[in-house]
């Protein structure tokens, strides 16, 4: 990654494209074009985006049903992201998966999880397989604050903390889950103190600068490569939409809603943009290349083939290199250390 | 009679259940405050306040725990899946605990529950969002399963079931809350009894049997089969798929000679397999074809609207199947 | 309860019930008069009876497979006791249950369970029961340290630290969850680390003394019972057995056996009774009356019809209450404050 | 051929893969140090190390999904349930994240993974810890369901769930471990393909179908139907549920004319319906009687020895069953 202003710039973009993206996609939702449930991550862009700064290729990330930021902070692109929203053969799903379950293996994104807690314990596995091969791959898994009552929170951090798995934990604490303010699912205020049940490091901010959770991460992402276990950490965030496109969220005021608006971090990162001396016309510029690439990207996903039925029949069960033993080479596979196994 | 939604029928049963009896409560995520995901529980909080009213965490296998262990000791829980792809999450507490109670206390300690919430699939809410669970829950000796398909029995076996004193799976169709139909006025007071299935349709044509959204499904290709074939169909409705009432499915078919089961869970087994079993025992001698059945595709649910289109049963699939039972 | 001198000689009693108890179990299932598993207490006898000594009537107690002790300290008798470890039908679960499914509701034993974890949720649903009603039963939960990683634990205790329900989690720290030391399960050394995590309040202590058992748990069931919320308890303990009749128990030295049986809370009871002034005479004769009374009740079980088919039927369901409305007395049923509901 | 035991079987096929190939590793309660609660996995800790022969804590949900996760990335669990029954608490990541890893993410993200344990009723064991959980997996798309009935079966199956891309659920007899039977040599290597029946007994009066521990009560009772009522039974063996070889059934069912399914399970639904099912539509007119089913009664198992006797399939049953099909 680029450092200083130019890092910041390159992170404007992101964070941008993902904010735009997602106002497309919402937009193509109200036309019919997407189904199903669209969960927008609009107003936490600084955590994917910081996240993705602080780690590195061949890292693996995992995210719940809310994982169109980090893909695409991650590197995927656009075209994959919004045809997998239209349904369409292109998609990082190739149309199978939808808004819930994205997966671009080649930037290190394993999902896209629609099950609350279903995941940790897989991302754990991924964890767990850098630790096999002994290779120094990191595992970045996120969930939401509505996510630390259920089992498999529990048991995804029980396991990874006793073994030193090389996984950061990251909870995004939006503040509500649904409609659920935390006040009425947790006596905690402060989750992290659910850390040293684990035998793990906690540590807490707020996620609406770029920077600083790209450095706080970073902190956890070294210490899990250095082999000295993982680290959970609670960001404080807000969404800015409803939990889905359903959910009109009255259950929160106008009030607090314009209050955390003005912690937006694109506003946050484009102001400290200019303060470095980055021209308004630079921006300008910037932020209309980002406009023409998502208008191409609905383009594309409206133009492109739909999902295929052979591809629903071929990918239930993947092509098996598992064949009967006359017809099979007798050598031993071995894993190389830190190959791609 | 009145027209309400399934949706309020459920209610209904929920709201007047709860002032006869205040033993009963409802507890699940957004049920209270949020007034339910499918707005099935709208009003309740208002109406009986957060003691019994209760939103809780997501922790599926707490709250369902938290359900037995209250109905072990004298309550009467309402226990609401958002949707019942996460009582998986739950399906120990469940087989382990709500079934096993009563019988592994000798009789001693009963665990009148209900588990209930919406099964199957929505519209493109994916691979782990669509599923039919019916096949998982009517294996288990221990609890009865019920599938209403309009708002009628809804309301009726959703009264029956919080007036049982064993656990109840009550699954409700994701697809069906705004489908409108006839409920007796609040004063019948319908509770509608366990094992009796309904004869939705009569014929003697071909023996439909189907529960859910396909039972609406099924419904429209009756009446094409009718205007199209001249063949008139009989459709039944189990409507508790456990207790299953056999006797009036093979009754129909002694009279039809032909038997298509209809439903949306996957082919492998459930109470699609299981209604052939007995229907090919009970009325070998009647059936003049092999019995068919019409499922959904034997695949996780796809996201793409025209791939999920053709996973789920529809009006052609019904139409053909009949076609090869009746031999037209 | 009695108190003093009397109290003690009566927890003497019942350890020594229990003890006894499930001495001539073993013996019973080395003749094959009993079957499947059999989960000895032996060692731990000092926490069910202390814990039965800190509670009232009315309490709830749910318990693991482990579940002989609990349910004789609370006064089962031993003929229902032994009569259902030989699947008769004058068991207390009517032969059905067996040695992991004791019940008996008239002394507030709701199990007998068999899933790791799978019962502490089910025991918060009775402290819930409690609260919705509005009376102050408060619930004991028993598990094994083995418990603490599973989803069933997590859930459990962050539902009863929300709610702040009546409960008193008890977990019996054996050292050994089947062949498996805690020290190759858990980062933590002290359980109670967790407490916090669940808003909670945490205590730990040594488990073979009687006497401290009960104050230490009454400590924590007053809390509960004011209202206050519940508590996580850890007590160490140790099993003098081997995890169920099948284990050999090899995974740990006879040394490390010998150097806890020093601390047999039988033992050491009764040499507390003799140091009271306590005759060894009495002590005796109170011995012979347990050797008569644990014989008596094999003898029953022996004697005891065998489980019935009918029942097996029967008890599948309930036989319910809920008759169409047509039959029904259209009244409504009140659940009284404090009753039975 | 060799004679070994059940459990050797399931062991050799471990060893052998695991020396085959480093991806493969063996996760569970109780695997390594105490080698096993059945003692599969003797030795294999002292052979491979802790880093290839994992015990875990007691948290089947976590390590069920570890090994997803570790599947997805390119590792080959096995994932040793202590015994089936504790899968429950791990449900939801095989149904929703193993079975479905493949798929929504439109093929890219294979899952290789094998889950396995002891499947069924031992001995007194009581209604939380006896099992047949078939009926649950057999209905998920995306999974192969395995259950082998001899050490022949078992260790060659085992081979090839190990060598397979997608997850497997391997299921064995809790009562088999210590059936002894004819095994290849190490040097054949032997991996026997899923989807392929095994006949195990040849005869023309009967189609008997039939795995687990009833395959050994449907033997006996063939063998007694042969000398006391000179019938001569065909017993079909599936060896894998899904996929399932109706084939060789139904080549079976045209030549005898009668079939009788026997399995352990509960009754409703399940692979006894599913073979139900499909044996009546493809073998309609060359089926002289109902097909007949003997299964585990429909209740939680009880503790007591007498009930437990009378709740599982016996060779009695099958007799009267086959002679209801056969119209003896
Ligand atoms: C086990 C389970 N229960 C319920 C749901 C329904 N559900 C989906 S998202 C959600 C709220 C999650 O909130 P949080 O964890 O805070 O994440 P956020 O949506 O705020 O990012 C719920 C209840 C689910 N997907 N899985
Ligand atoms: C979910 C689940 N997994 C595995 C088992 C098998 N099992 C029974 S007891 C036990 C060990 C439990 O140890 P601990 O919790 O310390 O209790 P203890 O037996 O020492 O009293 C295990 C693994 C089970 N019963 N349930
Ligand atoms: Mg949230
Ligand atoms: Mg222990």
């Amino acid at each position: 990654m680029a450092s200083g202003i130019d890092e910041l710039r390159q992170q404007y973009r992101r964070m941008l494209e993902i904010r735009r993206f997602e106002e497309e996609a919402a937009r193509a939702y109200a036309m019919g074009k997407i189904g199903g449930f669209l969960h927008l991550y609009i107003g936490q862009e600084a955590i994917a985006v910081g996240v993705a700064s602080a780690t590195r290729e061949g890292d693996y990330f995992f995210q719940t049903y809310r994982d169109h930021g980090i893909a695409l902070a991650l590197g995927m692109t656009l075209e994959a992201g919004m045809a997998e929203l239209f349904g369409k053969d292109t998609g990082c799903s190739r149309g199978l998966g939808g808004s819930m379950h994205f997966f671009d293996p080649e930037v290190g994104f394993y999902g896209g999880w629609g099950i609350v807690g279903g995941h940790v314990a897989v991302a754990a596995g991924a964890a767990f397989r850098s630790k096999y091969v002994g290779d120094e791959r990191v595992t970045v898994c996120f969930f939401g604050e509505g996510a630390t009552n259920i089992g498999g929170f529990h048991e995804g951090l029980s396991l990874a903390g006793l073994w030193k798995l090389p996984i950061v934990f990251i909870c995004e604490n939006n503040q509500y889950a649904m409609g659920t303010p935390m006040s009425r699912t947790s006596p905690l205020e402060d989750l992290t103190l659910k850390a040293q049940g684990y035998g793990m490091v906690g540590d807490r901010f707020e996620g609406h600068d770029v920077s600083v959770v790209k450095d706080r991460v970073k902190t956890a992402v070294d210490r899990a490569r250095k082999g000295e276990g993982p680290t959970f950490i609670e960001i404080e965030t807000y969404r800015f939409r409803g939990h889905s496109m359903s959910d009109p969220a009255k259950y929160r005021s106008r009030n607090e809603l314009e209050e955390r608006k003005k912690k937006d971090p694109i506003a946050i990162v484009r102001q400290r943009l200019l303060e470095a001396g980055v021209k308004e016309q630079a921006l300008l510029e910037l932020e209309g290349e980002v406009d023409d690439a998502v208008a191409a990207c609905v383009k594309h996903a409206d133009e492109a083939p739909p999902a295929e039925e052979s591809v629903m029949w071929s990918s239930v069960h993947a092509p098996t290199m598992a064949v009967p033993a006359d017809r099979l080479p007798r050598g031993v596979v071995r894993v190389e250390e830190g190959s791609d196994a | 009679m009145r027209e309400i939604r399934y949706r309020e029928a459920v209610r209904e049963a929920m709201l007047e259940e709860m002032e006869r009896d205040e033993r009963v409560f409802l507890m699940g995520e957004e049920v209270g405050h949020y007034q339910g995901a499918y707005k099935v529980s709208e009003g309740l909080l208002a109406r009986f306040g957060e003691k019994r009213v209760i939103d809780t965490p997501i922790a599926e296998a707490g709250f369902a725990g938290i359900g037995v262990g209250a109905a072990m000791t004298g309550l009467r829980p309402i226990i609401e899946f958002m949707t019942w792809n996460f009582s998986f999450v739950a399906f120990d507490q469940i087989i382990s605990n709500a079934a096993k109670a009563s019988q592994m206390s000798g009789g001693r300690v009963p665990c009148p529950i209900v588990f209930r919430g919406p099964n199957g699939a929505a519209k493109q809410v994916a691979s782990q969002h669509s599923h039919s669970v019916d096949p998982f829950y009517t294996n288990i000796p221990g609890l009865w399963v019920v599938m209403p398909s309009t708002p009628r029995d809804a309301k009726g076996l959703l009264k029956t079931a919080i007036r049982e004193d064993n656990p109840v799976i009550f699954l409700e169709g994701e697809t069906l809350y705004n489908v409108k139909g006839e409920v007796p006025d609040v004063e019948a007071d319908e509770a509608i009894p366990f094992g009796k299935a309904r004869v939705a349709r009569e014929g003697d044509g071909c023996t439909i049997v189907a529960w859910g959204a396909p039972y609406y499904v099924v419904l429209d290709a009756a009446e094409r089969l009718r205007q199209e074939h001249g063949l008139e169909c009989e459709v039944v409705d189990p409507r508790t798929l456990r207790p299953l009432d056999i006797e009036t499915i093979v009754e129909s078919v002694k009279k039809t000679h032909r038997c298509v089961v209809v439903h949306e869970h996957w082919p492998y087994g459930g109470p699609g397999a299981e209604i052939v079993d007995q229907v090919q025992r009970e009325a070998f001698d009647w059936l003049d074809a092999p019995i068919e059945r019409v499922a959904a595709l034997d695949v996780p649910m796809p996201y793409a609207s025209n791939l999920e289109t053709l996973v789920l049963p529809n009006v052609d699939r019904v139409i053909e199947a009949v076609k090869r039972a009746a031999y037209l």
